[in-house]
This record gives structure tokens, C-alpha cells and sequence, in this order.
């Protein structure tokens, strides 16, 4: 509950209204409930669930798992309920919080994308729509659509004319530039950007000269991805003109500053959730102390503050 | 209900080389917890290691709980740093424990290495209600038995060792087979429950031992590399004929599983 | 020294013979001199010079270096002495050692990449090159290079009419396949790969809201980044015939034997020298134990050796 | 020539509220070490935190030299944690040392807090040859001075405090103003030696009270971010207009530099 005496958390990605900017990231919060009895939802200001698509999936062969210290690889392959489940079942217990409930929705093709779209719009108190084309661990689609803006553009329009809620595109990291896939995301008429899914990596066993992971390649995640994540929040911070969800590492308020510096709107926190459920009341905590010790009247001035000064882009060498 | 419990540790020991003991007063993870179930265990600071450490509940004694643990890597190394009066976060209770199965007649408890933890639990609470309960257990040699050479219960163990060290040589599964044959004789099989937890070469030799049905029931204790331990992440996987998808996860739905229903990882 | 008595350590990359695998990495090994006070070179198979332009490059504005626990982001920008002064006053004190001298060369534009290779044919004792196509942190040229598989093919084949001398492309890991750029330096007629340069990050300090580079984005490596190189060094090594040298994070041993089971036929040392500048002898002493206990004939045997069992590439949810 | 050298502790201890003192037996690099020089330390095991620190070397007695630093992040507390008979990887002595002028006749030595270690051993190398040379420190408060309270050589050094604190209350370039006007009425300015440590705005002040050229000799001891240490990595990189490309290396080309030459970079 927020104390009026106390800094206020709010923040605006677009038309999504927030009590506090964190967000628990789509595969680290489950469905909303798993937490449940260790940690208030609604100290969050929303959650992405787990990415659903329109069946149930099975996954990917286990070990889906390689911790690679300080970071985490995985393999999960969007293991998931499905959309009818997740509608029937799941919805009615974790909607009209003051956590916002997004929806990540992560199919093969196209089509099921709209249709898993026309069926959660069925379903009252989902605030919106995460994007998930950005998988690193399904064979179709996933990090393959956000890798092609044509794709990427077509598929955010397809879903717009299926729904008014809010619509955030994820995109993955594994690319050239991210520039082509914001702009095309926008272009489709996405309200804001999820920056970023995992990166491709991969951990060896030396003594057995197995990999650590079934699939050999995973998503890599966790505080060592921070300046990747940060750099690629800049990058699309300057490439497009609706709001930023800014995701990769972050473990504690002086990351979430920082995402919100390069540009931000807001931030969703991930694997470090898994060490500690309870970390974004603890978060939401420290930023108010934050904005109270630094004179921050409003956590939005934040976003896109970054004091480039003198500071140039990347020199001519001379 | 599982908890987020700062426990206390009132006593951290190595009871065999790189073999640890500590006891944790955590009164609300004992309260809930049962025979099978597992902590996942906050170590170090900040997040280095990144990931909690999942553990078997040992023994529960009141409003404490012991875990057992070998020293493997950096995680299990940094919770033999931990002394008395320090916090240890945890969370738990968590999984599905044993069966206790009031009905059955015949119990055996069959532990590999570091697997006896939780046996120990279960043959603890078998203790408060009946008599009778084996519980045997395989090792390398005399250093690598769960259990320090000064604790009573290590009486009540029957410990097969590889390399004997004053206790029978031999693998687990030869005075589980020869159990299991007097046990055939006298009284069948039907009424036996079976409980096992152990590296993935005895969950093989146990399934090969028994035929599938053939008691009354059977059920062992897995690993798997672990996220969030809470059904979260989907990343402790394993398979398991038990249902229509041929992934279980051990947090959640385990760790306990049907003898006959797992399959070891193809990486195993 | 080699003691005959004790494993061989020695490997072949292409052309290239090293009696060890390790390399010490461009930018940091200077030219071969910095460390002679505090490491034997000859501890190393070999050593890649700072990248040299065909004029002196001053490099970019200070800040140039944020660690990024327990990572480092640099944004130097090639800053370095140019192909004159290196082939008159430098290379006569570093050839000749059992440490093979590669020459890192970085240009703005092709041409240039041929007029140092040129000078630097007149050198003798420089055992080879290696192509620096993939620096993050210069406006001109460097990863754009590697980004473009028609100009990584152009410019491999350029030089390799000007050298008989190994040529090794070193490739960006800032796009989204790595395949292309490999094959495209294949064609184009590199002896080999090196995989990987910096991947592109970014350090904000939340205190001052500034960057901590002054070019705000830069290079990230250490030992954060050894999951995407080797899954780089997996997707190079299922790509091309040619050897990969294997590039990132590496810090001891283990992660040697990893890098060569992923596909890597030598490995080269960056970040971890700054730490400790005579790390290569520790871990070639390491890696004749590890030979020495796990039965290993020869490190080449590990190459590529990765047992992907019933592993599966990604699986195709059900 | 710089050495690789495991360093023995010798002695580790808080002096000030989060400034420490340490004392290293170091045979190697004491043997050649000058004032202005630093050594390049590793701090904690393994690669975490991955990079070396940079310190001042303070004072040298015989084979043991002095650290002097404040808590700041990781590394400097990883210091603190070290005792009597740790070793410690030193890489040094590494850089620049300041130029000791035997024919200036006065030598001012200026300290802004923690860059006072290097004019504290510049200072005992100084009286080993001749009586006379002031040293000046500016500090906010007594709580910063980088010396012990039971230090003799404290009563050498001329303390200035911000806020006073028993000591001269000002900033240190009042008295730094007065020692310049008072030399230059007798016997002028153009045989004295300026030495200076501090913060940038420090530096910008003495440039600023100081117009280029008036000395013998000026001198600054600057810092940077650091990776190599040793010229290799080419990040250690500031703004000094004395050569023909407008970055100096801190590491090799400095530490130390001439004061009027050195610009402060745009994002301090
Ligand atoms: C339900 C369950 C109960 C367990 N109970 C016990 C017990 O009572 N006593 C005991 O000694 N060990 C037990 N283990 C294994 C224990 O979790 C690992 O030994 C421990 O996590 C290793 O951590 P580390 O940091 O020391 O090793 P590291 O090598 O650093 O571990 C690296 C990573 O692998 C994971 N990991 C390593 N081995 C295992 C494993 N066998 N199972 C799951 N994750 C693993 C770690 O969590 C970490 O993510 C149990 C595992 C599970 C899943
Ligand atoms: C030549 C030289 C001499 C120095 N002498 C002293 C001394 O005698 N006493 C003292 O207290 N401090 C001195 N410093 C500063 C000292 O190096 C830093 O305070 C220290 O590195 C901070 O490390 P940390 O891990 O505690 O902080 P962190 O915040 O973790 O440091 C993060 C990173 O910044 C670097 N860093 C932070 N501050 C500085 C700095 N001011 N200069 C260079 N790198 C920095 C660290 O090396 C590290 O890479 C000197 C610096 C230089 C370059
Ligand atoms: C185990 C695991 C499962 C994930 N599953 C999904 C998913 O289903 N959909 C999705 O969009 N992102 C998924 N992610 C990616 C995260 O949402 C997030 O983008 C990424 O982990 C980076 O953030 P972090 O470093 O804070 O974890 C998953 C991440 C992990 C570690
Ligand atoms: C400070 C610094 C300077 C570098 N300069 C160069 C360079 O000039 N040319 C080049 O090809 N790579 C350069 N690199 C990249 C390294 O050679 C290496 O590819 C990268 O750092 C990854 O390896 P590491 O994680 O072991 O450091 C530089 C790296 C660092 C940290
Ligand atoms: S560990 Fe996360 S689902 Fe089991
Ligand atoms: S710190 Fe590497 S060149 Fe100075």
C-alpha cells in the first residue's frame, strides 16, 4: 500500500498505468500464482506470464538448466499450459490486483498468435500483451520473427487489429542492431518494446565433453547480461518513439535506475527472482529511498536522462 | 504452504571428509514439512551464485531441521562457512513427499550416498508409528556414510560398503534383493512399500531388481538442476510415464516419483 | 621448456604450428613487450599484437574502461602506434621466439587493410595475421566489416593475394548468425576464425546519470561473455572446414578444454591478462595434468569433441 | 623493471574511519621504487573483482612499503579483510615517478585526501637530503586524513580542514596561495618545485592559481580507470597536452605529469 508521505513509484509505459515501475519477467513469475505464498503479487506494478501459446507444450528435453556462474542458461522451450487452460483456470485468480497482468504470447506461426490473441480477449482484467518473438529455444518462430522486421511488423499489426488492450513487443538481442525490428515493432502499432530475451549461449562439461544443456545452445540470462541488455534499451531508446520495458540482469534499485536512465519506461526483473521472490517489494523499498535521498520528485523524469555531456558517440579514429 | 524463513543455524559440522551436517531452527518450513520434501537454500550474498540450492530435509526435530550435504562446488562449499547464529535463508517446505502409507506391511528404505537425508527423515516418522522399517545403505567406504560415526541412528542403518571398511562389500541392491526374496516368502510382496533415493545407477538397478507392479508400491526421490524450485521456470524437468506429457517437474511434482514411471536423462 | 617426459601440449591451426593452444589476445598483450618483465613470452603459443592501423590511431575520449563486475566494457578505439612504427622499432625484439607473432591489422577502408599487410610482408619472422574486422568501437569500418558477409569476402581475399602468410578473420559476435561472415571469410581464403571479439554493452552510473565510457556503448568481455563465444565457436565450428581459434572469458584451464570440445583447435587469452600477465604458463602447466589425468594424447583430439549424445538441436514444441 | 611479486602483509590496519593502512614485505618491488610510483594489486581470489587495483606506493622502510586507501567499492574492501602473514599479488613498481629536482630550492608538496601516501614518501625521500619542504593537506575533516593520529609524521604535514576541526579551517590552496606569495617576495618563484595529488578539482584549482611556467617545475599525480597497468590495454588514457597526440597513458606515461599540461576529462 502506498503511504502518501512516501515517494510515489508511479510510472506510464504508454496507455499502461503502473503503482511502480517493476514488472516480474515473462518464465520467472510462472502464471502469478507459484509465488503466491512467499511474496505479495501486488507489490509488483505487473507480471508477464509465462509465454502461452495455443496448445499446451511440452518443452524441451531436460537439462534444461546450466547455471553459469554469476548467470543462468536455459532450455526450457516454452514449456506452457496453453491459452485455454491459462483462460479458464488461471485468469480469474490473478486478474484485478493493482498488478497489471500481461499476457506473453509465443507461438510458431502467425495465425495462432491472433487466435490465442482472440481468446485471452474473452477473458476480463488482462491489461495487456507481451509479444514473445524472441525465443531462443524453439525451432520455429520465436527468435527467428524478431529477426526479420518485415515479420516482426506484420505479425504486431495482425495482432493490433485484434485487440485494443496494450501490446509490447519482446525482441531478442541476437541481432545486428536492434533498430529495424523497434522500428518495424512500432511501426505495427505496438504501444511499447520488451528489451531483452536471452542471449544464445552455451556451457560444456569438461570432464564428460557433454553440454550442459539437452539442446547444447540456450538462452543466456541474469546480472552478467546487464550491458548488453542497457546498450540494446539505448539503442531502441533512440530508435523509436513509444516506451521502453527495459529487462536483462537486474538484481537490485541501482540497476533499475540505471535501465531507467538509458531509457526505460519501465523494468521487469527475472531470474534474480528466482533467488529471491520477495525482491521487488524489497526494490520498490529502496527506490524510495532512492527518490527520497536524490530528490527524484517522479521516477518518469528518469527515463532517457542519460548525460551523454561531452561524451561522444563511438570516435573517428584519428 | 511453503514460507521465505531466515533460519538459524545452532550447529554446522563436517561429520566425514567434505561431508556436512548443519541444523537450522526454522519453525515455520519444520511445522509443515514432510518425509521427502526439500529446502532451497539462499547461500552466499547478493547473488554470487546466482541460483538458491535445493536440499533434502533430513531430520526434523521440533522447530529445527537438519540438512546433509557434500561439498561439490561453490554453493555447498559456502554453507560449510556458515556457524552458529548466522541466517540462512530458505525456502520451503517444498515437493511432494513420500507416501506414508498406513495400509502397507513391509517397508524398505533404500539409500544411495547422499541420498540418505530424507530416508532418515521418513524412517524417523515410520518410528513414531510402527516398529518396522529397513532402511539400507549403499556407499563408497566408511567416509562417505551420511551420518557421523557418533549418531545413534547410524545403528539402525544397515550400510553395504564398495570397500567394505568394516561394514558388508557389496552394492545396496544385494541385501535389497535378499530383503525382498524373504520378504517374497514370507508374506509377499504385495504389501511392501518401497522407498528409494539415490544417484541415477541405483534408481536403474531398483527398477531392474523389482518388476514393475510387483509391490504394493514403490517410489524414489529424484535430482535435477533447479530455477526457482517453486513450478516456475519448467527448468527441472525430467522424464516421467505418469501423465500425458512426458515431462514431470521435480520441484512440483516431485521430487518423489513412481520407481517405475523415470526414465534417466539422455546427459546422464 | 617441454620436458619430453610430460604431455605435448603442442597443436596445429591450419598451417600454424604452437606448442601450446594459447594465444595471448589482441589489445591485450600490447605488441609483445609490456609484460616481458613479469612473463616469459615464450610461455605462449602465441600472441596477436595490438590491432595496428597504417597511420598512428589516438583512440577515443577517456573514459575509456568500466568494470562491470565481474566483467570490463572498453571503448579504446584501436588506439595504437600504426604499421610503421611496429615493423621498424617492435618486431625485431619479438620474433623469433617459440611464441608465433600474429599481427592484428584494423583499417577504415580495404585498401588500407592491404597497404599494412604489404608493409609488413617486408618483415620477416611475423608467423601471421589476424583480419580485426569486428572492433565495436570505431565509427568507420570495424564490425561493420564482419557484419557484411560480401565485404568480410572481399577483404579476406584482398589480402590473401597480397600474403602467403596464415590469415585468421576475427569476426563479431553483434549479429544475428555467424554462419554467413564464417563461410564468407572461408571463401575469401582465411587459414582460420577467431571467434570472438566484444560483444556491445553499456555502463550507466546511476549517481551522475552518465555513461561510463565516454562513447557510452563499448566492448564487453572477461569471463561474463564465455557462454556466447562458446556457442559462437559451436555454430562457427558447424559452419566451415577451416580451425576456429577460440576467443572469450577464458580465464583458466577448464575453460581452455571447453573452448577446444566446442570446436576451437587453439584459444586466445584477452581480459584475464590485465588480472594476471603470466596466467599462460599456469594454464599450460594445468593443462598437462589435465592431459596427464584424463588420459588425453593430444589437445586436438578435443577439438570439435563435443558428445551431443541424445542431445537435440532446439526441439520443435509438441 | 616491474615485478610480479606475492607481497607478505605485514601489518593491516584502519587508521581513519574507512582508510586503511597496510604494510607489505615486498623485496622486489621496494628495491626500485620511487616516489610517484604505484603498484597494481590483486584483490580477492580468482577473477572476482576481475581487475587489479591501482594504489600509490606511500611510504618505503627497507624491503616493506605502505598502502594507503579508502573504501570505496569490492576491491578496497577485500583489502581491508587481509591480515598479518596474507599474501598479496603486487604488480610494480609501475609508471612515472615524480622527478625529484636536485637543484629547485624550494619544494612545495600539495595533497588533496588520499593522494597524500605518494607526497608522504616524496616527502621522507626529500629529507634524506635535504631539510626543507612543506607539505600541505586538504581535507574535508580530521576523519580523512590519511594518516594515523599516533602518526609522527603527522606533525610534518600542514593540515587544512573544511570544516576546521582543530586544524586550519579553509581548503588547502589558502595556504598553497600564501606559501607561493611569500616565496616569490623572497627569492622568487623560479626555483621552486611544485608537487601535487588530489582530486580534479584540486588540480584545476593550481592551475588556475598557478600560471604555466612561473615554477621550476610543476608536477601532478593524476588517476584513471585502470585495466593493464602497463601500457597494454590503452585505457588508462587522459587529456595531457605534452606530446604529439592529445591522450597520455596514465600508467606509463604518468602517473605523474606536468600540472599545466594535463586537461580534466569531460565526464568528471
Ligand atoms: C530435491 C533435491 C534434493 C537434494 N538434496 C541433497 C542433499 O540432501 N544433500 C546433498 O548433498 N545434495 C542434495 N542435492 C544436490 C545438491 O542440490 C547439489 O549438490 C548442489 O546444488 C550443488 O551446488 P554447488 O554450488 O555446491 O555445486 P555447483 O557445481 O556449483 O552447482 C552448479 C549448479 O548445479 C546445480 N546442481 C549441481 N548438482 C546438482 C544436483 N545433483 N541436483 C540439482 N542441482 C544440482 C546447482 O544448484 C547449481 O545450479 C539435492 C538436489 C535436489 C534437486
Ligand atoms: C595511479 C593510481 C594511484 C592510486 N592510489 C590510490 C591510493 O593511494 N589510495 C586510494 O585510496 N586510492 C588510490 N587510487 C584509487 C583506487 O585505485 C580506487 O579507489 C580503487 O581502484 C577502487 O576500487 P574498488 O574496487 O574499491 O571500487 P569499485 O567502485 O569497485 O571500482 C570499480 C572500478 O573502478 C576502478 N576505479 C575506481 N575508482 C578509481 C580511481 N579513482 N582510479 C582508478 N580506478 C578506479 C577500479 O579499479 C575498478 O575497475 C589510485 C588510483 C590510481 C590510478
Ligand atoms: C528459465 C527462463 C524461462 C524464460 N521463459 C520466457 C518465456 O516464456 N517468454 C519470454 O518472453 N521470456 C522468457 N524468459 C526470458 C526472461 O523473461 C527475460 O527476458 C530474460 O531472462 C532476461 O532477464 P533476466 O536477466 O532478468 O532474467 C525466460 C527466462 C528464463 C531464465
Ligand atoms: C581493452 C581491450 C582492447 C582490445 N583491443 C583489441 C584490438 O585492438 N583488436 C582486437 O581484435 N581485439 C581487441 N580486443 C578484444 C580481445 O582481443 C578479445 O577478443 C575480447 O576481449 C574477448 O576476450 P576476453 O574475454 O578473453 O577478453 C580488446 C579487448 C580489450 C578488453
Ligand atoms: S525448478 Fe523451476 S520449475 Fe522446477
Ligand atoms: S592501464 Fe592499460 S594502458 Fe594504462
Amino acid at each position: 500500500m502506498s503511504d502518501p508521505a512516501q515517494p510515489d513509484l508511479s510510472v506510464r509505459v504508454g496507455s499502461l498505468a503502473l503503482h511502480n515501475p517493476l514488472f516480474a519477467a515473462s518464465g520467472c513469475y510462472g502464471y502469478g500464482l507459484e509465488y503466491a505464498d512467499v511474496a505479495d503479487r501486488d507489490e509488483l506494478g505487473g507480471f508477464v506470464t509465462k509465454s502461452l501459446s495455443l496448445e499446451p507444450w511440452k518443452g524441451n528435453a531436460p537439462p534444461r538448466l546450466a547455471e553459469v556462474s554469476p548467470g543462468l542458461l536455459n532450455s526450457i522451450g516454452l514449456a506452457n499450459m496453453g491459452v485455454e487452460s491459462f483462460a479458464r483456470e488461471v485468469a480469474p485468480q490473478v486478474t484485478g490486483g493493482r498488478a497489471k497482468l500481461i499476457v506473453s504470447v509465443a507461438c510458431n506461426v502467425m495465425e495462432e498468435y491472433e487466435q490465442v490473441i482472440v481468446r485471452l480477449e474473452e477473458v476480463p482484467g488482462i491489461d495487456g500483451y507481451e509479444l514473445n518473438i524472441s525465443c531462443p529455444n524453439v525451432e520455429e518462430g520465436g527468435m527467428a520473427f524478431s529477426r526479420n522486421p518485415a515479420v516482426t511488423e506484420e505479425l504486431v499489426a495482425r495482432v493490433r487489429k485484434r485487440t485494443r488492450r496494450w501490446i509490447s513487443a519482446k525482441l531478442t538481442p541476437n541481432v545486428a542492431s536492434i533498430v529495424e525490428g523497434a522500428q518495424a515493432a512500432e511501426a505495427g502499432g505496438a504501444d511499447a518494446l520488451s528489451l531483452i530475451n536471452t542471449i544464445v549461449g552455451m556451457a560444456v562439461d569438461w570432464k564428460t565433453r557433454r553440454p550442459r544443456l539437452a539442446t547444447i545452445t540456450g538462452g543466456y540470462s541474469g546480472p552478467p547480461i546487464k550491458p548488453v541488455a542497457l546498450a540494446k534499451v539505448w539503442e531502441g531508446y533512440n530508435a523509436v518513439n513509444i516506451p521502453i520495458v527495459g529487462i536483462g540482469g537486474i538484481a537490485n534499485w541501482k540497476d533499475v535506475v540505471e535501465f531507467l536512465i538509458a531509457g526505460a519506461s519501465a523494468v521487469q526483473i527475472g531470474t534474480a527472482l528466482y533467488a529471491d521472490p520477495a525482491l521487488p517489494g524489497k526494490i520498490a523499498a529502496d527506490l524510495r529511498r532512492f527518490m527520497e535521498v536524490e530528490g527524484v520528485a517522479s521516477l518518469s523524469e528518469l527515463t532517457g536522462s542519460l548525460d551523454t555531456g561531452h561524451g561522444v558517440t563511438v570516435g573517428v579514429p584519428a | 504452504m511453503k514460507h521465505l524463513e531466515d533460519a538459524v543455524v545452532t550447529r554446522n559440522r563436517q561429520i566425514r571428509p567434505g561431508i556436512w551436517s548443519m541444523w537450522l531452527r526454522a519453525p515455520a518450513v519444520c511445522a509443515e514439512s514432510r518425509p521427502g520434501q526439500f529446502v532451497h537454500v539462499r547461500v552466499g550474498r547478493d547473488f554470487h551464485p546466482l541460483l538458491r540450492r535445493p536440499l533434502s530435509i533430513g531430520r526434523v526435530h521440533e522447530d529445527e531441521l537438519e540438512l546433509v550435504w557434500r561439498i561439490v562446488g561453490r554453493g555447498t562449499e559456502l554453507m560449510a562457512e556458515a556457524t552458529e547464529g548466522d541466517a540462512v535463508n530458505l525456502l520451503g517446505p517444498l515437493g511432494r513427499p513420500f507416501t506414508i502409507d498406513t495400509d502397507a506391511e513391509g517397508r524398505i528404505l533404500i539409500a544411495g550416498g547422499l541420498g540418505l537425508p530424507p530416508l532418515v527423515y521418513l524412517l524417523e516418522s515410520f518410528r513414531e508409528r510402527w516398529k518396522k522399517a529397513s532402511l539400507l545403505l549403499g556407499v563408497r567406504g566408511r567416509d562417505d556414510i551420511p551420518l557421523a560415526e557418533d549418531d545413534p541412528l547410524l545403528r539402525e542403518v544397515e550400510v553395504v560398503a564398495e570397500r567394505g571398511d568394516g561394514y558388508r562389500r557389496g552394492i545396496v541392491t544385494d541385501p535389497a534383493a535378499e530383503w525382498l526374496t524373504r520378504r517374497e516368502h514370507d508374506g509377499g510382496l504385495e504389501n511392501v512399500a518401497l522407498y528409494a533415493c539415490g544417484p541415477w545407477g541405483l534408481v536403474r538397478a531398483l527398477q531392474g531388481l523389482i518388476p514393475a507392479n510387483r509391490l504394493r508400491r514403490a517410489e524414489v526421490s529424484l535430482e535435477q538442476q533447479m530455477g526457482c524450485a517453486s513450478g516456475v521456470c519448467q527448468g527441472c524437468a525430467v522424464e516421467v510415464e505418469d501423465g500425458d506429457t512426458p515431462y514431470r517437474l521435480v520441484c512440483t511434482d516431485g521430487p518423489v516419483f513412481p520407481l517405475h514411471a523415470v526414465h534417466a536423462p539422455a546427459l546422464v
